[in-house]
């Protein structure tokens, strides 16, 4: 075992001697410094594996032959390992990025960025307060050297603010030091610790000049203009350094003192992190330069990193598990994009969309903008669950909602940021050559994330019963991504369909119900894939992601897997929705109100958990503490996914521009994960003693109101697919309002619904889908007389628009006629009558869909358009099969629906006379009536043929129109704006007042952080005027106060 | 306006804390524990008579180590910060001659000022001064050379060297304490014997560790000096 | 009984339905006709017109969901008359009602405007997608108050069974909906006018605007069909409405009557007002019919 | 603070001029001026810091004649701290290095823009 000290001497000992070596070239000194830093690295790996694993314990180093306190000590124990490893990784890692940029500025430069890494070892194993002073100068000074690597006005003054900066910090530091050892007569930080500094005279003050100095080293906000200049004004590569390495080390040098700063400084370092936490992040919405913005975001993780410093009392044994969960993650991931910005060289956020011309390294700005916002799988996943569950089993429920706060900012600019490349224009930014060297580093970080992730979910013992099997199938597919859509649409359906054979054994029969409509319906909806060509993409991997996350939520039995498996699938959506063409905006709102929704959960996981920790997710169904906003939550937040009035301006959009077989995906299926997250919170709620009797009144008002004014913004769509994304959230509004309801008829509806409404929705949207392909447009009023091109797309519409008005016989009117009888039962008259309403509009949309598509006139481009492809029909006429199967015979669907639901809600069941339902109300026959009726139908139809059966086909302009015979298509097909006069009359009800709303929050956000962080001026004296404003405020806060 | 009066308003804050820090101050009558230790023990354990240098030499040799890297640190610094483009380096700096006073002055005391540099630096464990300041006399001489001919040319591969071996020879010294002696820069390098109490060839290797500070320490502010210098050709 | 009487029943009915059906709308244009100050049609113009229709062997069509929208059409008429018992307290006559209550009724009714809509949709003939569009969007307006209306009868007799409801207003004349429940009674009414279709509400088939709106490019056989669903639907609409407000019939005679009555009212008032456009018929009922409907159902809702 | 010592005077010295140091450092527009604040500041510091390890009537801590005949080889008994005096030389040194740099700073932004007015050099903002 080589000790440590080495680590400082490697790095001394050569940095001096490259003085002699620097006349055998740069490429030799280089050389020898990366060899140095390898060698560094493996000291501390040697040191973390030993400690780790138990070969090896702590152990101080004492250097002078004498003891501390006569001589200075340093100490490598388990954090310390961690600690350094991550420094020297990192800066071996940076050091070979920058290899060229280094040279560049000659030997001399190389020899300072390996002692700034050297000092920052130091800073993390020295055990003599005055000693941390000398190598924080150290650092401080070579930050301030490496910064000008760049060689340009910018970091020169960057640089000097930087060291203005870091002087007024040391001069406090050093004041507090040296009363620190007039009081006690020690500068051993052991010694400290024994001796609690607060009981002498004026010892706070001194402690309190020391934290200060900390705290500022760490770049709080607002006292950080310093910071952004720096992270924006530095290479790439020492941006990385720093919000990696040096960022380490600080919040080490404050773990540190704040080891004998006494307890009474972790509220207020919890306070000044979450400040900044949230501050930072907020200012960071209205960056436009992509490094000034990862800068904010940057020293926003820092906060968060000094919460949970804060709070580690509170978090007793889990604090090391959060804080490097997040560390690591936020070190990885941010050094990861900083050296991705140094190659992508795009200043702005929007030219970012260049970084398309190197797919892999979009793969990588993915990977790392997750693992920033915390999505599983990454470390920080893990680490905000368990803070978010440890903090509100404390009862700081205001701090949940602070940090819940401040991811959501954060999140709103890195995915704008990610859409951004994902998205926009860039056929006139030119690739950017990539050299090797610089991509390794970055993958190395990329490829650690993804072990790091699995070594965190594996030690986190909350999370050991997730499944990963089907997120390693989703990793095969990412690594086959250059297959044929052949062969990975097959691989995926045959995955998915063994998956499904897995599981469904162990699922009861509600679960199964769900887990039908996600595999079954994920395969269905996939054999269309087949009528694509090519590799597709990146197509498979993601919507197996969504697949993956879909039945996790199903097999969750803990609240984590839940979370998890909600985090995937909302990740997995995603990605599916930027997949369309003009999707950028509304995939992003999309990811909004997800991770605002996925944030609703997790609080109202986090208040189930009050007082004591139990993961199970039954546990929702005894919550004791603010029962009832936890309840509020949990519906809020899975009312985002079923896109209610209020939470519902993602959809259109994202459903209407989704290719054609993903919107589906998103709207048949995607959308019965809130439903299925409504259930079970409503099960738990029922089953609990808490007052929810209003909360469920008003779910269902505003279940009847997303009815409405979703099928009443329908009727008046011109674009096929936002028709039905708006038919959507109609057809949601009923199962919510149904489920609202909480008795057996309102859920057999509801479930009812799900079904029917998975089904003929995706018969449409398949089939509209299909066509699109066919005809390239949306555009209804574009399209017209398509019946006699594609009879089978005709019938398959027919059947859908006949399954979901609700008429007689097919399997739509069982809902209708259900909600009839549960809403006379329950009394909610009104709400019934707005749902019906809604019914009857439904009609309106319906006809024109249909009509306006296939029936009037045809247009002249489309005279010899195919008709759909077959590999779209299969699925759509498979799921006419079921809609018939359904509307003959009814019973089978809702006998076993029915029993399911009993031991819920026991009372006031559909009683069951053969083929005939009947309710204490009303009585039904679907299969009689389905007979009657097909065979009156028969008899006409016969009759009908008999008398006409000469007739011939007559020719598309064989009618006179104002005494003449019209020829153009155009002028004789009414499909534009056909319902202007019933416009005329409701124009009111379609003002959309929640897009106006969410226009006037966003911009409320926008324009307050754009105004407000004028106080980064980029006057150096004005920033050390924060800093000190920051001390005395903070003085007169804790001492004077 | 409201900038000066939110700039009283700071120094007044800073005069508050500093108040406060002032009237925790008492004057000290006797040393603190360590201090006492220092007194009682340096003389026999490091041999010097100085006992801020055994101080500043041995006990906090790693404080020492630092600051040498500092001013290491802020040299390479400058020196690749301020480095000059190949036309540059053979501009002359046009500047009106200096004063017959200043130059014959440096002929004459400059080697003065060098041994005097010297002197202070060998005898760093016995009386006032040591490394750092012995450096930095030496680097006065190097300025007053160049203020009497602006366009002196120091010869910067020598100074490399010196910077460098004497460098290197410190952390050698100091691995050399962590193989011989009880840790890193142990410097007494037990059995190898303290000398005789206040002379010359006392306290270990003090001498030569300072000597090698004081090289180093001149040669990297003589750097420093001759990088401004060259620098104002750029301008 | 066995299904074979029932089915010879039926039929009974149906014809009769039919016939009385036609003649009601001969009367009609004879009515308005009158109004107009011109002699009108002699009273069996619509059996002339019905025999050309079907005498007639067409060769033309646009296809074949223009072939199935009469189909669709006569399917739901019928079908309405199936489900719906015509003569209280005789199961002869109630048909087979059994099979359904009140909301298979509501919703069949959409049953043939939906065929017809498309049918004559694929006609291509731009009168028929504007006569349709008017229509749903009619239809739209007229479900709501008519929905609380029925709801409100519902709520009363606490159940959704046509024949319930009739037997609950058996007795008395006072037993009615119409008196027992005036307001739903007259939301309904006032609906009714528009299921109706009659001026003010006739903007579908708006002759002299859109000559016959949705049929337009429909001829011989396909008329005939049209025009016998037509009489039988008017009857059918009149019939529910009598069975809920009216305390239904017990034999042909009362139904004829009522229905008459029932049928005549809209007329009546179809010559007295002239014609709405359709933002204006939308905006109607969505004014005082919409207010007593809520009304109505708020007398239940405490 | 009974009566006032050495210590105090020299203390009341350091804190003031860490203070007046403060106020150059805000208030100065010239670049270089402002670094003369920081140097001053520093001085200031570094005189709090010997004046801590005064002790009341005790001599430099060198082991010389003076102090050996005076208090007989105890040394303990007759030396002021000499810990302070070590940190505020390393401090000392410190100090230098960062001035030094900053005036390279200072140098390179002049030839950069022809001015050393701080206000010229804030195009990294917000």
């Amino acid at each position: 075992m080589v000790t440590p000290i080495y680590i400082v001497a490697t790095g001394l000992g050569v940095g001096f001697a490259i003085g002699i070596l620097k006349k055998f070239g740069k490429n030799f000194t280089g050389a020898l410094v990366l060899a140095a830093l390898a060698f560094m690295t493996f000291i501390s790996f040697q040191w973390f594996y030993g400690l780790h694993y138990g070969s090896e314990v702590a152990t101080y180093v004492y250097t002078a032959g004498f003891k501390p306190p006569f001589s200075i000590n340093l100490l490598m124990g388990q954090y310390e390992s961690i600690a350094s490893l991550m420094i020297n990784a990192i800066g071996l890692l940076g050091g070979i990025y920058m290899f060229n940029s280094l040279k560049a500025r000659g030997s001399d430069a190389q020899v300072v960025y390996l002692i700034l890494i050297m000092a920052m070892n130091v800073l993390v194993m020295t055990r003599d307060i005055f000693n941390l002073f000398v190598f924080l100068e150290i650092v401080s000074i070579a930050i301030a050297g490496v910064i000008l690597l760049e060689k340009s006005d910018r970091s020169m003054s960057a640089g000097f603010k930087y060291i203005l900066a870091s002087g007024i910090i040391s001069t406090i530091l050093l004041l507090g030091i040296v009363f620190a050892y007039y009081l006690t007569g020690t500068l051993n930080i052991d010694d400290f610790v024994g001796i609690s500094l607060n009981t002498y005279k004026g010892g706070g003050l001194v402690i309190f000049l020391m934290m200060m100095a900390a705290i500022l080293e760490l770049k709080p906000f607002p006292a950080n203009g310093w910071g952004l200049d720096l992270y924006e004004g530095a290479d790439p590569g020492i941006s990385a350094i720093i919000s990696g390495a040096s960022a380490t080390a600080s919040l080490f040098v404050l773990y540190k003192i704040m080891a004998f700063a006494g307890a009474e400084w972790n509220y207020y370092v919890a306070l000044i992190g979450i400040i900044t936490f949230v501050g930072s992040n907020f200012f960071g919405i209205v960056q436009e330069n992509t490094r000034r913005m990862l800068g904010y975001s940057s020293i926003g993780q820092i906060g968060l990193l000094m919460v949970v410093l804060g709070f580690k009392d509170v978090l007793g044994d889990s604090t090391p598990f959060i804080l490097f969960g997040l560390l690591i993650s936020h070190y990885l991931a941010k050094a990861g994009l900083f050296w991705l910005s140094g190659i992508i060289k795009a200043k702005d956020l929007k030219e970012w969309s260049v970084i398309r011309k190197h797919p892999y390294f979009l793969f990588l700005m993915g990977t790392f903008v997750f693992a920033l916002i915390g999505f599983p799988p990454f470390p920080s996943f893990f680490s905000k669950f368990n803070f978010v569950l440890l903090l509100t089993e404390t009862g700081n429920i205001a701090w949940v909602i602070a940090i819940l706060a401040g991811s959501m900012l954060e999140a709103i600019y890195l995915f704008r940021w990610f859409g951004y490349a994902v998205k926009s224009e860039n056929s006139h930014i030119e690739k950017n050559k990539v050299c090797l060297h610089k991509s390794i580093p970055i993958w190395i970080m990329a490829l650690a994330l993804y072990g790091f992730s699995y070594y965190t979910s594996l030690s986190n013992p909350w999370s050991i019963a997730i499944n990963f099997i089907p997120l390693a199938f989703v990793a095969l597919l990412f690594v086959l991504d250059f297959l044929p859509v052949y062969i990975k649409n097959s691989l995926s359906i045959l995955g998915m369909a063994y998956y499904f054979y897995l599981v469904y054994p162990q699922l009861d029969n509600m679960r199964l119900i769900f887990e039908v409509i996600f595999i079954v319906g994920g395969i269905l909806t996939l054999i269309a894939g087949f009528a694509y060509k090519g590799t597709r993409p990146g197509f498979h991997a993601v919507a197996l992601l969504m697949f993956a996350g879909l039945t996790a939520i199903i097999e969750a039995k803990t609240t984590l897997e839940f979370f998890f498996g909600w985090e995937l699938m909302t990740a997995g959506s995603y990605f599916l929705i930027i997949r369309g063409k003009r999707s950028m905006t509304h995939a992003l709102s999309y990811m909004m109100f997800s991770i605002g929704g996925a944030y609703a959960l997790l609080a109202a996981f986090g208040i189930s958990n009050v007082g004591q920790i139990n993961l199970d997710l039954n546990q929702i169904g005894h919550i004791s503490y603010l029962s009832t906003w936890a309840y509020a939550l949990l519906i809020l937040g899975f009312l985002t996914k079923t896109a209610s009035v209020g939470l519902h301006i993602w959809l259109p959009g994202a459903h209407g521009e989704a290719e054609s077989d993903v919107s589906p995906m998103v709207s048949a299926i995607l959308l019965k994960a809130g439903v299925f997250g409504l259930v079970l919170t409503l099960i738990a709620m029922n089953g609990s003693d808490s007052q929810w009797s209003n909360l469920a009144y008003a779910l269902g008002w505003l279940g009847a109101i997303t009815a409405l004014s979703g099928n009443l913004m329908a009727v008046f769509q011109e674009d096929a697919k936002r028709l039905l994304a708006y038919s959507s959230i109609g057809q949601l509004g009923y199962i919510v309002f149904a489920l609202a309801m909480m008795t057996h008829l309102g859920w057999l509806t509801a479930f009812t619904y799900s079904i029917n409404h998975f089904m003929y929705k995706a018969i449409l949207f398949l089939t509209i889908g299909a066509v699109v392909l066919r005809v390239g447009t949306h555009d209804m009023y574009k399209m017209g007389g398509l019946i006699a091109r594609m009879p089978m797309a005709f019938i398959a519409v027919l059947i859908g628009i006949i399954a979901l008005s609700g008429v007689p016989p097919l399997s739509g009117f069982a809902g209708k006629w259900l909600f009839y009888n549960a809403v006379m039962e329950k009394g909610w008259y009104f709400q019934g009558i707005i749902i019906f309403f809604s019914g009857g509009l439904a009609f309106l949309y319906l006809w024109r869909l249909i009509h306006t598509i296939f029936l009037g006139q045809l247009k002249d481009n489309h005279r010899n358009v195919k008709d759909i492809s077959i590999w779209f029909a299969i699925p759509v006429y498979i799921l006419i099969g079921g809609i018939m199967v359904f509307s003959v015979r009814p019973d089978w669907v809702l006998q076993p629906l029915g029993n399911m639901l009993s031991p819920f809600f026991p009372t006031g069941q559909l009683n069951w006379d053969h083929s005939y339902a009947y309710t204490t109300l009303g009585y039904w026959s679907g299969t009689n009536v389905f007979i009657t009726i097909v065979i009156l139908f028969l008899i006409v139809f016969g009759i009908l043929a008999l008398s006409t059966r000469k007739a011939h086909k007559l020719k598309q302009f064989d009618i006179t129109y104002s005494g003449e015979k019209p020829f153009r298509p155009e002028t004789t097909h009414v499909a534009w704006n056909v319902f202007a006069g019933f416009y005329k009359a409701v124009w009111p009800a379609t003002i959309p007042l929640v897009a106006k709303f969410w226009d006037y929050v966003t911009d409320f956000f926008h324009d307050g952080a754009g105004f407000t962080r004028r106080i980064y001026s980029g006057n150096g004296q004005a920033y050390m005027m924060h800093i000190l404003y920051f001390i005395i405020i903070t003085y007169i806060v804790i001492i004077g106060g | 306006m409201l900038k000066n009066i939110l700039i009283a308003l700071v120094l007044i804050g800073f005069g508050v804390i500093f108040y406060d820090l002032f009237m925790v101050y008492e004057a000290k009558t006797e040393l603190t524990d360590l201090a006492h230790y220092y007194a009682k023990n340096g003389a026999n354990e490091i041999g010097g008579a100085n006992l801020v240098t055994s101080i500043v030499v041995t006990y906090r040799g790693f404080d020492t180590l630092g600051e040498v890297t500092i001013l290491f640190v802020a040299a390479s610094i400058i020196s690749f910060f301020l480095k000059l483009k190949e036309d540059e380096e053979e501009k002359v700096i046009g500047s009106k001659d200096t004063t017959e006073l200043l130059v014959t002055a440096s002929q004459v005391l400059v080697p003065l000022i060098f041994l005097f540099g010297v002197y202070v630096f060998m005898n760093g464990h016995l009386t006032p001064g040591g490394g750092f300041q012995g450096g930095s006399i030496i680097a006065t001489g190097v300025a007053l050379m160049i203020m009497a001919n602006p366009n002196f040319k120091i010869n910067t591969q020598i100074i490399h060297w010196i910077e460098s071996i004497s460098g290197v020879a410190f952390v050698f010294a100091g691995v050399l304490g962590v193989l011989l002696g009880g840790g890193f820069l142990d410097n007494t390098f037990k059995g190898l014997g303290v000398g005789e109490f206040g002379t010359l060839f006392s306290a270990g290797v003090i001498p030569i560790i300072y000597s090698f500070v004081g090289l180093k320490v001149g040669a990297e502010i003589s750097n420093i000096l001759n990088k401004y210098q060259k620098s104002q050709k750029s301008i | 009984m066995s299904i074979y009487y029932k089915l010879g029943y039926t039929l009974l009915g149906l014809l009769i339905v039919l016939n009385w059906g036609m003649l009601m709308s001969a009367i009609f244009r004879k009515i308005v006709a009158r109004v107009g100050g011109r002699y009108g049609i002699p009273y069996y113009q619509p059996w002339i017109d019905l025999i050309k229709n079907l005498g007639i062997r067409t060769t033309l069509s646009h296809g074949i969901m223009f072939y199935l929208g009469p189909v669709f059409r006569f399917t739901g008429a019928v079908g309405l008359f199936l489900f719906m018992p015509v003569l209280f307290g005789n199961e002869a006559w109630a048909n087979f009602s059994f099979q359904g209550d009140l909301v298979l009724i509501l919703y069949f009714q959409l049953f043939g405007m939906l065929g017809m809509a498309l049918g004559a949709g694929e006609g291509g003939h731009p009168h028929s997608a504007i006569g349709i569009s008017r229509g749903l969007a009619q239809h739209a307006a007229i479900e709501l108050p008519m929905t609380m209306g029925i709801i409100a009868l519902a709520i009363q007799y606490q159940t959704l069974s046509i024949s319930d409801i009739v037997a609950a207003q058996q007795g008395s004349v006072l037993n009615w909906s119409i008196f027992t429940n005036p307001i739903a009674g007259v939301t309904i009414l006032l609906a009714a006018l528009g299921a109706m279709g009659h001026s003010p509400f006739n903007l579908v088939k708006a002759p002299n605007e859109i000559p016959i709106g949705p049929p337009t490019e429909y001829h011989s056989t396909f008329l005939g069909i049209l025009m016998s669903s037509g009489a039988i639907l008017h009857v059918m609409e009149a019939v529910l409405f009598m069975n809920l407000l009216f305390g239904g019939a017990s034999n042909w005679f009362e139904m004829i009557l009522k229905t008459f009555l029932i049928y005549f009212y809209s007329v009546f008032v179809g010559v007295v007002y002239p014609r709405f456009r359709i933002e204006q018929s939308v905006a109607w009922f969505f004014k005082i019919p919409l207010l007593l409907g809520i009304i109505a159902i708020l007398m239940y809702s405490f | 603070m009974e009566y006032i010592t050495l210590g105090h005077m020299s203390l009341l010295l350091g804190i003031s001029l860490t203070v007046i140091g403060f106020w150059g450092i805000l208030t100065q527009k010239n670049i270089i001026k402002i670094i003369l604040s920081f140097t001053i500041a520093d001085a200031g510091v570094n005189i709090v810091i010997v004046s801590l390890g005064y002790v009341v009537g005790k001599t430099a801590p060198i082991i010389d004649n003076a102090v050996v005949q005076e208090a007989g080889r105890n040394v303990s008994a007759s030396v002021v701290d000499p810990i302070p005096q070590a940190l505020v030389l390393t401090s000392i040194v410190i100090g230098f290095g960062v001035t030094a740099l900053m005036l390279a700073f200072a140098m390179k932004m002049f030839t950069a823009k022809k001015t050393l007015d701080i206000n010229q050099f804030n195009e990294l903002k917000w």
